[in-house]
């Protein structure tokens, strides 16, 4: 019957996260985890569309998609009516309505300083934003932006209450109170966080069956991977896809379920995360930086004695598919068909090195050309997988006879110092937040160095394409931009593309519906499960 | 009384050493947590910002009188990382923490205080130095390895405990989740406790007390469980008592492994986000615990050996 | 008829043999007294009869009680004799009670392991039996912890567990020896009377044969694990057979007279020349000191002494346990700094602190903590000599060292040895050696000779002696033993809680003492 | 005869001590040997393939080498010049083919790391690491808790107050995040960076007991006759008391020698480790957890295995000597 609530509160979700969420203040949060949970609770006014791909997005809380007009500028949107925030004693027990001034609020808080937030940069285009009524919201951008819509349905720009946030202040991370599907019952930071099905949720209709389908959701932070795939076979969980460091335990060396958990009716979601993996070098530094033929040499040589085979075969167990162009599949702007000019040819790379001067010394290691000593240094976090990293570094530079410094610190002490421009290389990865080509691109504009520019590469043919595709939509012309660009960086060598990572999801038998999405993070809403005996 | 006071006004100047050589170590030579925070795309604004915020643009002497202020009133403010208040999560850490501790604590020292009494009584002899050699096996294998096979084995090949978990209830947590986890912990500390208490009640076998017990007339038995036992629990209480606190913060290892929102996983959590209100907080709270701890060890000694005069 | 009746008992320690075949009876309600120095097996052999030895111990022969053999007896048999019927005091009380039981529930342990009684009479018995040893207020010691009371009331403790459940035979073990003087005689009194009222057997080891007139009927003495002598007291101290009983009875210094040298184990030299003790009052005086006084924290332990020793003439300085002695021998030495007063040396207060070690020396009580275990004998006599430059090189060190020894009585091979491989008489005397090293003008002696046996004191006593006649050397002679003191000391000072309380010289002393003290002290002697 | 060599006969009665001194002592032999570059030299050589089994029968191999290079030719150049492309054609007119291939076994005899590295060879090298950190911190921690102990003991007063005082912080302070804390002081890693955060923060317990020897021996009869004949403080602190407590002391260095060596494995796991051009038992089992439950047992097995007879001859050597240095028996 349509229109009854379907959750079953028997029916609750067991599922874990690797890493400790942060927090549940959408403002507040960067992490991969805390956006699941706060999508799963919060409405953005926009959406995916579940099922189709490439992604395409839907109107969620809004009436239809916006309403565009001055050539990008301006986006209009209408609020559907009669939805209500979930009860909260915040409320006094009244039914609290959703309006377009909660997204202007909600949307505004992003840009506020004191919040700090680590996604301002998103919404850095709005110019100004209006409430003409209750039930629409008019944006206005400083530029033209197509893609703007993609902002719109980004996870965490959900909407909240000011009363609430107001009222629980620093605890807002804590309490969070929106108008989506779930909402928290149980909360043990960084342990254990329990979600219910909202019982106020507004009608959503999925083959005539009213959404969420499920009564809950039971998630666990356990950080050992050990933990994590024994507690999956034994069914204490339902679902677990980080499971990639063990993935020959389940899987065929072709990407299948092996026959015996197959047999149990276990099942395998297997797609390519919307994120690359690649090596920078500082193009301001002394030794690896600049622009001058010999660098390039030098850079050039690094990265075509780099073992990514080995990466993707050893240290990712084959969960990943080499990386050749900056937008990974998923993503709007994605070229199949582009392939890296950089080989992996480490006797080519001998010799090119032998070509421009940098020769061996006594002890076996190249000199500069100038005979200074030569020593690269990669900077890695103390951990074991940057540990791999730091073998797979060694044994790629072995090859080339290029001392190898490795550099360790905190997490935090490198982001600090690679914004300053003071690493010399580093493995690093982006995500991404909504899946147009810019998102990735964006990242060797010039001006961006010291943020998300972190190999702080400063082309002139590079940034006058990029400027130029900011005015395009997604289309065969700034395809074609983009492909130069992929070019001028590749020549530059200031990356060397590495690798995207498969997401492998394993799904009990009684989990149904469940499709992986390449933005969403919560699927949550949509799947069902088998009510357990 | 008088002792007791005296000795928290002693706490003082170990308290003020310990926040001197925590703002060394994490304020002056340890990380940056606003860029941590910055997330993604991080612009100079946004960092000084964020850095602002947290207070770390403030010179050295402000930061260190700020967290001596904060010492003093017990409130450490916010995390950093989630905004949740630093005593918050020391409350809520602290039960779980507990659970899998105290019973780790007296069934490993009840265990290995029978086992030391018997290989005592019975030294020199076969039994002894086999247990004594099995014990120095066990206690050499890192207990990384026993996590790992543990769980492997118990847990997951022969389905008596859950892998990992952590419930709502005290007695959901006792007796299904923190068994493995103590079982562990026990299996780990029982070896190298057997020996330091055998040595103790060696100690003690050898007394002349012992000899008059027997001269007048008493079984083996009251002599050993009683005249020896009553002696050789003074070390051993104070040796358990002195364990606790390192293992609020040192059990990360069982924590992480078998899911427990536990003191010692929060620790390397905060470590690895750079967290420093919590860190500086918990050891705060855990360096005053011991030294609480410390307090009530010498209280137990005198309770427990009517010589002790406390100065 | 006999009570008790050890056969051929003999007790090995691996190799080691402790007791080779002793025999001896002991009659019902009498007293046997078994005496030796230490080693002698006379603890072994007691310890034997309650089957208390270690596991480690080789049994032989018989030990006879009630038709049983008690060697034999299984042990849950031999646990119902021991405390019932026969029970045992030993040397140390301290130790000998568990420290953290009141000493109620200790004797209460022994009332209803055996007699089988309830709490509250129970209690009632151990009050009894606290009063019947005199112990004062008993229902406030019933729940006193050992230490809380005195060496003297723990072995009252001890002696009423003991006595407890109406034991035929009581094993005394030394029970006098860690006590001081005076509380010694009255434990000694204690035991006597007990066992005459309550017509107990009783085995009585002691190593001062003096203690054994006062108490025993017959005596059996003890050497190297085999029994020298026995007999009535009358016997064997009227007219001892043995060699060894009558250097025993020898070698301890008499107080009514002071023979030139004692008579030692070795050499029973009967000297019956006399030495002439006391001052003229002409004497150089080498050191005087005016209201010494040290404070411990709270404990005032020296409260200003001042006396002045003469010039090859010994200072004697007696005391119970606790009275300050040994702190004021420290302050002479300077090893301890003192809170008031001074010191002078030939009349000068500020000599160099060199010269005044140079001058200094002391003797401790310990020879097993006084010498460095770690370094030879060689290293320890000449360490004084290089610190201070005294010979030009090792070779001359050396050679005086082995003068040194020679002075002492010990072989040049002594100085590659290393202080474990010598007993204690022996260690006493390399310690005596490093004292002399630096040709000293006062040797402070602190209870040097108080650890050893009476046969090896008698020695050392002489050779202290000796040297003083050689080198014309002062002693400050401190020592708990009024015996030793007399026969040593030209001048006699009393010290009681850190006071000097008489001083005299030391014949005056022993005869006509003044204050009350010194004649209780005296009193305590056993004769 | 001194107090050493009665020691050393009694250890040589000794017969668990015996053999485990003999184990311990082999070990430093491979330590050094391996240290010499004897055994082990070629440890990182990636001579299986990837986690290798351990197999002893036939010596199968497989050639392991570039697929990639040939096919990775891009289509097009998008109109975008390549500045080495002159010198890169040069070469490659030059060098033909693939860079050569490498001959791999599909078995080793012990098995195989996840590069294809020999887990024997690997354990081997490992020792040295260990060994030399386990030594060289407990000698650190030794020196520091004895220098402490000695001073604090000896002199009492303000230095007493003040290194006890220095002692109660450290102690207070849960020892997990004091040693996170000076490993992330000391961001240099290797293996000094490892010796130093233990050492650093493992005194404590040294100095109690150094301490407490120091307070009971500097008031013993030997030392006040030391300074009746004149010897100096230095030379009682040091020449009269310390042989008297080198039994502690060495007691103490044995056995902060098998807790360090446990120690580094706990840091490996948290990622202070040594650096990625050694190998200790540590960062071997570090890798362990996720090969473990792929079935991959030989690493674990061999860095356990060695460990474990290390450590546990190591402990019964340090009974043994504990046993043989008590002054009691002296």
């Amino acid at each position: 019957m349509a229109g009854a609530p379907a959750a079953d509160p028997s029916k609750v979700l067991r599922i874990t996260f690797q890493a400790a969420e942060t927090g549940f203040d959408p403002v507040r949060v960067s992490d991969y985890y805390s956006g699941t949970v706060i999508s799963g609770i919060f409405d953005p006014l926009l959406t995916y569309d579940y099922l189709a791909r490439p992604a395409k997005v839907v109107p969620n809380t809004a009436v239809g998609l916006p309403e565009i007009s001055d050539q990008g500028r301006i986006y209009r949107i209408r609020v559907k009516p009669g939805i209500h925030f979930a009860d909260d004693p915040v409320f006094k027990g009244a039914k609290r309505e959703l309006t377009a001034a909660d997204y202007a609020y909600s949307l505004r808080r992003f840009l506020e300083p004191k919040n700090a937030s680590p996604y301002a940069f998103l919404f850095e285009g709005i110019a100004g934003i209006e409430t003409p009524d209750r039930y629409t919201i008019v944006i206005r951008l400083k530029n033209p932006d197509f893609n703007f819509s993609h902002v719109l349905a980004f996870p965490l720009g959900g909407a909240v209450a000011r009363e609430a946030i107001e009222h629980y202040g620093d605890e807002s991370a804590a309490r969070p109170v929106g108008t989506g599907p779930f909402r928290l019952k149980r909360y043990v930071r960084s342990s254990k966080i329990v979600l219910e099905a909202n019982p106020g949720f507004r009608e959503v209709l999925r083959d005539g069956r009213r959404l969420p389908l499920i009564g809950g959701v039971e998630i666990s932070v356990m950080e050992e991977t050990q933990s994590r795939w024994l507690a999956f076979q034994r069914g204490e969980t339902d679902m677990e896809y980080q499971l990639s460091e063990v993935a020959t335990a389940f899987m065929t060396a072709d990407g299948q379920l092996k026959e015996e958990f197959a047999k149990r009716g276990i099942r395998l979601e297997r797609s390519v995360d919307p994120e690359i993996i690649y090596l920078y070098f500082n193009m301001q530094d002394k030794t690896v930086g600049g622009l001058a033929r010999e660098k390039i040499a030098l850079r050039r040589a690094v990265a075509m004695a780099f073992k990514a085979e080995d990466m993707i075969r050893i240290i990712r167990k084959g969960q990943s598919i080499r990386a050749h162009y900056p937008i990974p599949p998923g993503v709007a702007g994605h070229d199949p068909e582009y392939r890296s000019s950089i080989p992996y040819d480490p006797r080519a790379a001998n010799a090119l090195l032998d070509k421009f001067g940098y020769r061996k010394g006594a002890d076996g290691y190249r000199r500069l050309p100038n005979g200074d000593l030569l020593a690269l240094r990669f900077s890695s976090t103390p951990t074991e997988r940057d540990r791999q990293y730091d073998e797979l570094m060694k044994r790629s530079l072995d090859a080339i006879g290029i001392r190898l410094e490795i550099h360790k610190d905190r997490f935090p002490e490198l982001i600090k110092l690679e914004n300053q421009c003071r690493l010399m290389m580093r493995i690093a990865a982006w995500i991404a937040d909504y899946p147009d080509g810019d998102n990735f691109m964006q990242l060797l504009h010039g001006p961006n160095s010291g943020q998300s520019n972190n190999a702080c590469y400063r082309s002139p043919e590079y940034d006058k394409r990029y400027e130029k595709s900011r005015l395009l939509p997604h289309g065969p012309e700034r395809d074609q931009l983009y492909r130069e660009m992929a070019r001028i960086m590749e020549t530059d060598t200031a990356w060397l593309l590495i690798d995207s990572r498969y997401r492998n999801v394993l799904l009990q038998p009684r989990v149904k519906g469940f499709k992986k999405h390449p933005v969403l993070h919560a699927e949550w809403l949509y799947i069902d499960l088998e009510v357990r005996r | 009384m008088k002792y007791v006071v005296r000795r928290l006004w002693q706490f003082v100047p170990t308290l003020l050493g310990v926040v001197l050589l925590v703002f060394f170590l994490f304020n002056w030579v340890g990380g940056d947590p606003a860029y941590i925070l910055a997330g993604k795309i991080a612009n100079p604004e946004l960092i000084e910002n964020i850095r602002r915020s947290l207070g770390v643009d403030q010179p050295y002497w402000v930061q260190l009188w700020i967290f001596v202020r904060q010492v003093a009133t017990g409130d450490f403010g916010v995390s950093w990382a989630t905004n949740e208040r630093v005593s918050q999560i020391f409350a809520t850490r602290l039960g779980p923490s507990l659970t899998v501790l105290l019973p780790l604590l007296i069934i490993s020292t009840l265990l290995a205080m029978a086992a030391a009494m018997l290989v005592a009584y019975w030294r020199g002899s076969l039994t002894d130095r086999a247990i004594m050699i099995g014990c120095t096996v066990g206690q050499s294998i890192s207990i990384l390895v026993y996590i790992l096979v543990f769980q492997y084995v118990l847990a997951y090949q022969l389905g008596w405990f859950p892998v990992q978990g952590w419930g709502g209830t005290l007695g959901e947590n006792l007796l299904r989740y923190a068994a493995l986890p103590v079982l562990v912990g026990v299996v780990v500390a029982l070896a190298p406790d057997i020996r330091l208490y055998r040595s103790f009640f060696l100690d003690e076998i050898n007394q002349d007390y012992v000899r008059t017990a027997r001269a007048k007339g008493l079984a083996e038995g009251r002599v050993m469980w009683l005249h020896v036992l009553r002696n050789a629990a003074i070390p051993i209480a104070t040796n358990v008592m002195i364990q606790i606190p390192g293992l609020l913060a040192g059990a990360f290892l069982i924590e992480r492994f078998f899911s427990i929102p536990g003191i010692g996983r929060e620790v390397i959590l905060a470590v690895e986000r750079s967290d420093f209100p919590v860190i500086k907080a918990v050891t705060i709270y855990v360096a005053i615990a011991t030294m609480i701890i410390n307090l009530a060890a010498d209280l137990l000694y005198k309770a427990l050996d009517p010589r002790v005069e406390l100065e | 008829m006999s009570l008790l009746s050890i056969r051929n008992l003999g007790v090995g320690f691996g190799q080691v043999e402790a007791v080779k075949s002793v025999s001896f009876d002991i009659s019902e309600h009498s007293t046997v007294a078994l005496v030796g120095e230490s080693g002698s097996g006379k603890s072994v052999t007691a310890l034997s009869i309650l089957g208390l030895l270690p596991e480690t111990a080789t049994r032989r022969g018989e030990i006879l009680y009630g038709g049983k053999d008690l060697l034999q007896t299984p042990s849950r048999e031999l646990r119902a004799l021991r405390g019932a019927e026969i029970s045992m005091i030993f040397q140390e009380p301290m130790s000998s009670l568990n420290p953290v039981f009141s000493v109620g529930f200790q004797v209460g342990e022994a009332l209803r392991e055996h007699l089988g009684l309830s709490r509250g009479e129970a209690r009632r018995r151990i009050l009894e039996l606290f009063r019947e040893v005199g112990l004062s207020d008993p229902e406030v010691k019933l729940g006193r912890y050992p230490f809380q009371l005195s060496g003297g009331e723990q072995q009252r403790v001890m002696i009423a567990m003991a006595i407890a459940c109406e034991p035929k035979l009581l094993i005394a073990d030394e029970p006098t020896s860690a006590l001081d003087v005076t509380v010694q005689k009255q434990i000694l009194d204690l035991i006597a009377d007990l066992q005459r009222r309550r017509r107990m057997s009783m085995l009585f080891i002691t190593h001062d044969l003096s203690l054994v007139g006062t108490i025993a009927e017959q005596v059996i003495v003890m050497r190297q694990g085999e029994i020298r002598e026995q007999g009535s007291v009358a016997e064997v101290f009227g007219a001892p057979r043995d060699d060894y009983t009558r250097a025993l009875l020898a070698c301890r210094p008499p107080l009514d007279r002071r023979p030139a040298r004692l008579p030692t184990v070795e050499s029973l030299v009967h000297a019956k020349e006399e030495r002439k003790r006391g001052l003229r009052g002409d004497e150089t005086v080498v050191l005087e000191a005016r209201g010494l006084a040290k404070r411990f924290d709270r404990v005032q332990a020296v409260k200003g002494a001042s006396f002045k020793v003469a010039r090859g003439k010994t200072l004697g300085l007696v005391g119970e346990s606790g009275s300050g002695k040994t702190t004021l021998g420290l302050l002479v030495t300077r090893l301890h700094a003192a809170s008031g007063g001074s010191v002078l040396l030939h009349g000068r207060e500020a000599a160099p602190p060199k010269d005044f070690k140079r001058a200094i020396q002391i003797v401790f009580q310990n020879p097993y903590a006084s010498l460095n275990p770690r370094f030879s004998v060689g290293q320890s006599l000449t360490e004084p000599m290089r610190i201070h430059g005294i010979g030009r090189d090792e070779a001359e060190r050396r050679s005086r060292a082995e003068e040194l020894l020679a002075k002492v009585g010990l072989p040049g091979s002594a100085l590659f040895k290393y202080p474990h491989e010598f007993s204690g008489g022996q260690r006493q005397r390399i310690a005596i050696a490093r004292a002399l090293a630096l040709g000293p003008e006062l040797v402070v002696c602190d209870e040097a000779v108080s650890a050893l046996d009476v046969s090896i004191q008698a020695q050392l006593l002489n050779l202290l002696q000796d040297l003083q006649d050689e080198y014309a050397m002062s002693y400050l002679f401190i020592s708990h033993d009024l015996a030793v003191v007399k026969y040593m000391a030209d001048e006699v000072m009393v010290m009681k809680d850190g006071e000097i309380v008489e001083m005299a010289g030391s014949d005056e002393i022993y005869a006509d003492p003044k204050h009350p003290y010194t004649r209780t002290l005296l009193a305590s002697i056993p004769r | 005869m001194s107090l050493w060599r009665l020691a050393w006969r009694r250890f040589c009665r000794d017969r668990v001590g015996i053999v485990s001194a003999a184990i311990v002592l082999a070990y430093v032999l491979l330590a050094a040997a391996s240290a010499a570059g004897w055994v082990a030299r070629d440890w990182s050589n990636e001579v299986g393939v990837s986690y290798a089994p351990p197999g002893f029968l036939g010596r199968d191999t497989v050639q392991e080498g570039l697929g990639e290079v040939i096919k990775a030719q891009p289509r097009a150049d998008y109109g975008i010049p390549d500045p080495l492309g002159a010198e890169l054609a040069d070469i490659h007119a030059n060098v033909s083919g693939a860079s050569g291939r490498d001959t791999r076994a599909k078995t080793l005899a012990f098995g195989g790391d996840k590069w294809g590295r020999d887990v024997v060879q690997k354990a081997i090298k490992g020792t040295e690491t260990s060994l030399v950190v386990g030594l060289a911190a407990a000698v650190l921690a030794t020196f520091l808790g004895t220098l402490f102990g000695a001073a604090a003991g000896y002199r009492g007063g303000w230095v007493d107050d003040f290194f006890n005082w220095l002692y109660s912080v450290f102690t207070s302070i849960p020892y997990l995040l004091l040693v996170l804390a000076v490993a992330a002081v000391l961001d240099q890693k290797g293996i000094v960076t490892v010796i130093l955060v233990l050492g650093l923060t493992g005194w404590t317990g040294i100095f109690r007991l150094i301490r407490a020897e120091y307070l009971k021996h500097r008031v013993r009869e030997y030392v006040l006759a030391a300074d009746a004949i004149g010897a100096s403080n230095a030379r009682r602190v040091f020449v009269h008391i310390l042989p008297n407590v080198s039994h502690v002391v060495l007691v103490q260095l044995s056995l902060h020698v098998v807790l360090f060596i446990k120690s580094e494995v706990i840091l490996s796991f948290l990622g202070f480790g040594v650096g990625v051009d050694t190998v200790s038992w540590g960062s071997m089992l570090a890798e362990a957890p996720s090969e473990l439950i792929l079935g991959m047992w030989w690493q674990i097995a061999a860095a356990t295995a060695a460990m474990a007879l290390a450590v546990t001859a190591f402990s019964l050597f340090t009974d043994a000597v504990r046993d043989a240095l008590d002054p009691r028996l002296a």
